[in-house]
């Protein structure tokens, strides 16, 4: 016998199929007809032991490098912050990270409270009172706001701003296509490269949409002008949706604060580690008067039979596991420890530190994007304002700057040449994580480059 | 109901660690639009605050690490400790998914090996990763209705279900712009296909089908249904929610399934985490590869790498690669276990739930009189107190409660409205069933004695018993 | 009391993953001598059984994480899990002491680095880290009585401690092939002079200190104490248990001591892990330098590698190079803190122990009416109970006993047997003390009411109360 | 201000001074006299944040090589097990990692119980039933059992082996000089290795001692015959001390059936780390009757005043905080954190998995020895049996050897020569952790090295 986590020896089993009175465990499976039933064994290595495990996963692990051993300048909607070591402490511990979604309230107060916490703190950074108990990640809850639009709306048409992430567009046509959805863009101002107000002005003047979907920093960085886009939209009978970077929220009012019917975002930037593009969190957030189309979990307070408060799953009428094909959504696993991950940081900084962090990731980009200033042969194509990541346009191919900078142990940044009328142009982004001495080997080696 | 992390005294100090001496902010003017001047709002504590806090609401949670959890449909198995140790290796943590390709050949590597062993355990012919969880893999697999599109043959509006699907069937039909149509269960439990025949029209783009059911017996009739489903020129979708009772023994390609989605959080061991993430593969037959969701991993027999078919792929369902960091412990599991431990997986997984069962048919007989899968539907009629009263007085007893209506995710028609779903997995060891089944003893003895005592259970927690179905205190 | 891992019903599997496919070892014959047949009676659990069983059993169990552990002496303040996590970085945890040199030479400077660090804050020339914990730097700085043999003076055979030393203090003495004399304290809780001068005598080789003393007051005398010493050609060796109240404030050093450890398991925050294991560096001024055990770690301005004093060094504490995965995160510590951190630490320590005395001194003052220093010692003769029990009681309001008779490792003379010493460290918010302060106030009230319910306590516990010196049940 | 984890602003410590009813932070210190205060700053490097640390740590542990990127054949007495990751999982966890010394037992009764297991599965280990819950190290465990054994005997002479390892050599020299202890040894046998039985009849015939301390495997790698060794000890008025590995009882008796007064080993195989020869553990273990002279802290079973069972420390009156100068030792902190991992470990293996690492350990390396046999120029200069480690005589020298391994990644073994009359010689070890392919490619570059 073979395995690891199994349990019985061949005379338990035995004890077993005789209390349940079946002669041996190949007829437990006698539902199954013998005609599709498996006739040999799964073609598949043979178990191993812990350490062989070990030094085969050690051995696959080092084919990647890292952003340990890297500087990593790339950014995109993932950005390597730092994952404060109590997080990891938390929520690596069993109660924790081997339970199931909290059914069992009586069971699971503490789980409930931390998913309700994360909802109210995050509350705080969107400035939106409901906050669903997570989507997947920043894209698709995108693309839950954008249907949320349409339902709210009884619109299947949405406005969207050319400049919101590649994968993020991508994700919202695999969505919104098969469920009908028409999808039209407005571009950007070719000079600061925020969102074109003018086209969007008239765009919505002339038809009508569910909502607006915009981002801040946009792809190119840019921090749009929130307020003055919101009242745009404000004046045609249409949603704001954004999609924004939580730590923003460091430093500027809330998407709530400026006006935003339904914030949206990705929550790996709080606590949650890169993954190699693995798990993460969507983030979403919206007014009173949508909550009953919000997708996902939500945890509220109820009453006990002794009338004490008490945490627990409510609101589920909305979700699948009720209203079936009329729910907001299908979701059902949801990202609930990364949604933990993010308030355990949020509690971690704090408000001092989480403004604290917002500050130096902007100081540490305008030191960079000061410092690549006085390199010959670069260009900044966009002059609107920028908080951590910018776009720099080099005097040669991207592919090959980006590829020099690897071979100095640097993750350059993101090619986004051939976009937006850009010619050779890479997207930077800096972090906290990226030292003084850092940032100057970067200018140093991103001028050896472009020599 | 602990002190709320908002409502903690703030220490006025909070994480003052956060700066750079050689990067002085105080000066900066912020050159952004919307500046704040108020406050957040958020809490300022110290670090050992923030743990103390976290820690003492762990205390107040239950994980399969802290006893049995046979949540029915959600196979809540031990979720090896050496996957999670070996998920967080800074060669995987720590990789940022906009890398060049050449620096993560390991990520594509583990990614396409896994979906090769996905392969060959379903007998499927092609693998993505993308989908977040199963309703994610649900989704992804109903949008390869392109399919039909591609073969112009547009009407094909309708996904028929079965009446005890779970609830993400007919949910992610919709999302997918299907209508449902339900297909009712026979008296034996099992798909009735007199219904199905009646159902079985041209506007049938698929059957979606668990099998095991979520009622924990296998469809017995499966090859006919393939039959009828494939000759309708529909296609045959598997939700692999319940592939734990089948691993080494039948596989869903073999039984005709032309779509499939696994739960890697629940046949695969990788943790719930509380409801997630969890991660949902999706899988498909040769003639649908090239629908599937991408990038999926890809190998040319030198190099490992991300590659996505163009024309015909459903395209992304989320930003990055699809849940490494869950998946990785899926490929640690089959690694560790290997085939024959796979086998003996199953094999045990549907011998203790055939156990469970006999061991409480006394006081709740099965619904269906025969043998189970790897979970047994048990009829609550005979309780005397709800079911849902009597599995809360379990809790007391260290024994989470299974799955039942207001309880656990799985849908109940109103004639199994007492039904009561375990699926204890493999993992239990017998003196574990027979604890369990002592505890549900102990219990039915004490609803005898005095039915209202249980019926005010639980006594052991911070909190008394929720009423299903409480309203939200706003 | 749990069921014993020993009690566990055996699944009778075993860890069956002990296995290597390319080494058979069923047939092989073991030319060993003395080869076993029966078994050795160890347990066979499945892998979540003991998951789950030692999961239970840190559940009854308390640390830092949980809350407030004011033991005195015992400097129980927060452990960073940011030190935890760095000590297991790969290129520390899995490094073995035998490798070359210059394969380790990272590991080289981080000792070397501590080494200096702590000269600076102790105010001592050079450190050995070797010692694996107080008590062994203890003795390893008394083995430095070397030094009197090489100058011919081995009549020096006497240590001279004070009557509040730890009890480690006359232990290691002992051990160190010394007698003891021991130095009374006198009414205003500090060193009685008289009776110093009266011992010190040509036999004596030091006095071992503790400064500020278990009762938690700084020796004031002492440079009069260190002048008077020094004049007789003794030693003055500073145990250092109680550094927490004056990094950056005073060194030790700086006072006159010759010889000094500390404990990293207390000032520098390294977590205590239920007993061990800590880490003792023993510190020297340099005439005493050579005779530290060794290897210490050196630098010659390009490379970081283990040197030890051929002729003179007192040897080795132990194997290994002391307790690396510990010292690493004093390390991080004091990284982390800085000079003007650690200064800080030390004031809000002082700081927070003189507001627990002031806010308590209504029901239990202080023995000796003065300003405290990181710790107060309570007079607990007004309780009405003993101070046992009303330590006892704090149990169930989730703070854990402090420092007193029968409870933590400080010896107190019979005139301080009902003596209570708090010692809340720095990391205590003033929320944490105004609890600390309430709950003794409220236990106070308790007792008044009703005694005889104090003394019964603790009722929150999985056992009740254990009385003092309870005889062993065999 | 700085620190990370100070807690108090400026406000709150007024606050709090004006309940103490002193001025200012300085005044607390009044007691301090002036001319010994520091009147300057610490000279160390300034505060930093997480991330800086992380990057310095990490920084530094990249300068060290390490047995993940090594194949690792060095052994003396610390080995390259698998630690199984439960062990580092339960460990890790905060009710036991940030406790204290368990003194209040009501608080503490899951670590007490852990440490109690851990005497427990450590005396089926051993055979003996008094197991202390640790000592520092297996070098200081030596020094212990050799004083237990003068105290028992009321004897300063012990008896040693000269074939245990060299670190425990020079520990019992550094803690028994002083206490006025003299040291005799007995050499080997030279063609077994093994301990040279005639040599020390001989002496235990002339002279008295309060021991004879012996290691098996020995020094050479060598497994004593315990049980003969033992039988010529007990002839004498003289106590037998075993320093041992305890995997060696997955496939031998135990000591204690072997008639071994005390037993000590290394505890660091039975899951601790490396940790670059930091933190391990002592084993110590003897027979009843000489309870009352083990050093340390020991778990029992008391009542509590309800006359239920409970766990505490017992047996105080032995040690340091109650017996003072007349303790059986001085130590206080010990390695309670690393007998819990022992306790894991030997927890999750279990009887069928001890014993299948010890088979599994012995077959590989004497895999690896039939493989060497092979190679030219190579010899085995002892002939007894051995476990997992052996020596190897060299044609050339051991340091060019072994530099050469490790230009291979290779931690090839111990320098050996010039003791007990070799030449050239390492001494290799093996545990499960290396496969049968990285044990052939040894060979391979051992024949390459030695060319
Ligand atoms: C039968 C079935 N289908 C689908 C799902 C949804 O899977 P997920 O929660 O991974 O989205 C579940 C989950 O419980 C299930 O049991
Ligand atoms: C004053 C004093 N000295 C020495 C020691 C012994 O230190 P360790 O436990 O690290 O051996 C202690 C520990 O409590 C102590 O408080």
């Amino acid at each position: 016998m073979a395995g690891s986590y199994n349990t019985h020896s061949e005379q338990t089993r035995s004890e077993m199929l005789g209390e349940i009175g079946v002669e041996s465990i190949d007829h437990l499976f006698d539902d199954v007809p013998g005609e599709v039933r498996l006739d040999r064994t799964l073609d598949l290595p043979q178990a191993i032991s812990e350490w062989e495990l070990e030094s085969i996963l050690k051995s696959h692990s080092r084919c990647n490098q890292n952003v340990d051993d890297f500087s990593c300048l790339i950014g995109g909607g993932k950005y390597n912050h730092q994952v404060p070591a109590v997080v990891d402490a938390i929520v690596s511990r069993g109660e924790f990270l081997t339970s199931y979604t909290p059914y069992q309230p009586e069971m699971s107060q503490g789980i409930l409270q931390a998913l309700f916490e994360y909802q109210q703190l995050m509350s705080k950074v969107t400035g939106l009172p409901v906050v669903n108990s997570s989507s997947y990640d920043g894209a698709t809850a995108l693309v839950d706001a954008a249907w949320m639009a349409c339902s709210i709306q009884g619109r299947k048409r949405i406005l969207v701003s050319s400049a919101i992430w590649d994968e993020h567009r991508e994700v919202l046509d695999t969505y919104l296509e098969p469920r009908g959805v028409k999808i039209s863009m407005v571009g950007i101002c070719n000079r600061t490269g925020g969102v074109d107000r003018n086209e969007l002005e008239e765009r919505l003047g002339k038809e009508e949409f569910a909502g607006f979907l915009f981002q801040s920093p946009n792809s190119l960085g840019i921090v749009e002008d929130v307020e003055k886009i919101n009242r745009i939209i404000q004046k045609s009978d249409c949603l704001s949706v954004l999609s924004f970077t939580p730590l923003l929220s460091g430093l500027l009012k809330t998407p709530g604060e400026m006006g935003v019917d339904i914030v949206v975002g990705e929550g790996q930037p709080l606590g949650i580690h890169l993954n190699a593009g693995g798990s993460s969190l969507g983030i979403l957030s919206t007014k009173d008067c949508y909550r009953r189309f919000v997708p996902g979990r939500i945890v509220g307070k109820v009453t006990d039979i002794k009338g004490n408060l008490a945490y627990s799953l409510v609101f589920e009428d909305r979700e699948q596991q009720v209203a079936r094909d009329k729910a907001t959504s299908n979701i059902c696993s949801n990202q609930a420890m990364n949604a933990i991950r993010a308030c355990i940081f949020l509690g971690c900084y704090g408000e001092a530190g989480f403004a604290g962090l917002a500050r130096l990731n902007y100081a540490k980009a305008h030191y960079l994007r000061d410092r690549l200033g006085t390199l010959k042969g670069l260009s900044f194509p966009f002059s609107g304002p920028f908080f951590n990541e910018f776009v720099v346009g080099l005097p040669k191919s991207a592919g090959d700057v980006l590829a020099y900078l690897t071979q100095q142990s640097i993750f350059g940044g993101l090619d986004c040449s051939q976009k937006f009328g850009l010619d050779h142009a890479i997207l930077i982004s800096v972090t906290e994580n990226l030292s003084k001495s850092e940032l100057d080997h970067f200018v140093t080696q991103l001028g050896e480059a472009i020599r | 109901m602990k002190q709320s992390i908002l409502d903690k005294p703030h220490s006025g100090r909070g994480q003052n660690s956060v700066f750079d001496r050689e990067f002085c902010v105080d000066g900066i003017e912020f050159e952004l639009p919307g500046l704040r001047e108020d406050p957040l709002g958020l809490p300022d504590l110290t670090e050992v605050e923030v743990v103390r806090h976290f820690t003492e609401l762990t205390r107040e949670s239950y994980g399969v690490d802290n006893g049995s959890y046979p949540l029915g449909s959600c196979t809540m198995k031990y979720n090896p400790k050496r996957n999670d140790k070996l998920a967080a290796l800074p060669g995987f943590q720590r990789v940022h998914p906009g890398q060049p390709a050449e620096t993560m050949r390991g990520i594509w590597r583990v990614m396409y090996e896994l979906q090769l062993m996905l392969n060959e355990i379903l007998g499927m012919d092609a693998f993505s990763l993308q989908p977040a969880a199963g309703a994610n893999g649900e989704l992804a697999g109903l949008f390869i209705k392109k399919y039909f599109d591609v073969k112009k043959e547009k009407d094909r509006k309708v996904i028929l279900v079965a009446d005890s699907a779970h609830g993400t069937n007919p949910a992610s039909a919709t999302m997918a712009g299907f209508d449902c149509r339900i297909i009712s269960t026979n008296e034996s439990g099992t798909m009735d296909l007199e219904d199905l025949r009646s159902n079985l029209r041209p506007d049938v783009a698929a059957l979606m089908l668990t099998n095991p059911s979520t009622l924990g017996l296998f469809e017995t009739n499966i090859t006919e249904i393939a039959g009828l489903i494939h000759a309708n020129g529909s296609l045959l979708y598997y939700d692999g929610a319940n592939l734990n009772a089948l691993m080494g023994i039948v596989r869903p390609g073999d039984m005709g399934f032309d779509v499939v989605h696994i739960n890697t959080h629940k046949t695969l061991s990788t943790p719930h985490s509380g409801g997630g993430p969890g991660a949902g593969p999706v899988g498909v037959k040769k003639f649908l590869q090239a629908y599937l969701p991408g990038p999926v991993a890809d190998y040319d027999g030198e190099d490992y790498f991300p590659s996505v078919d163009k024309e015909f792929s459903i395209g992304r369902m989320k930003s990055g690669f699809g849940h490494f960091d869950v998946l990785v412990k899926a490929y640690c599991y089959i690694l560790t276990n290997g085939p024959d431990g796979l086998k003996e997986c199953s094999e045990n997984a549907v011998l203790n739930a055939n156990y469970l069962q006999a061991g409480l048919r006394d006081i709740i007989p099965p619904v269906f009189d025969r043998l189970c899968m790897h979970e047994c539907l048990l009829n609550g009629d005979l309780l005397r107190i709800s079911a849902y009263s009597f599995a809360k007085r379990l809790i007391d007893y260290k024994v989470h409660p299974p799955t039942l209506v207001g309880a656990g995710c799985v849908y109940f028609s109103d004639d199994l409205g007492s039904a009561i779903l375990i699926e204890p997995t493999e993992t239990e060891t017998k003196a574990d069933l027979d604890r369990i089944v002592s505890v549900f003893k102990m219990v039915w003895d004490e609803v005898l004695h005095d039915a209202e005592f249980v019926n005010n259970a639980p006594y052991s927690r911070e909190i008394s018993k929720v009423p299903m179905a409480s309203k939200e205190v706003i």
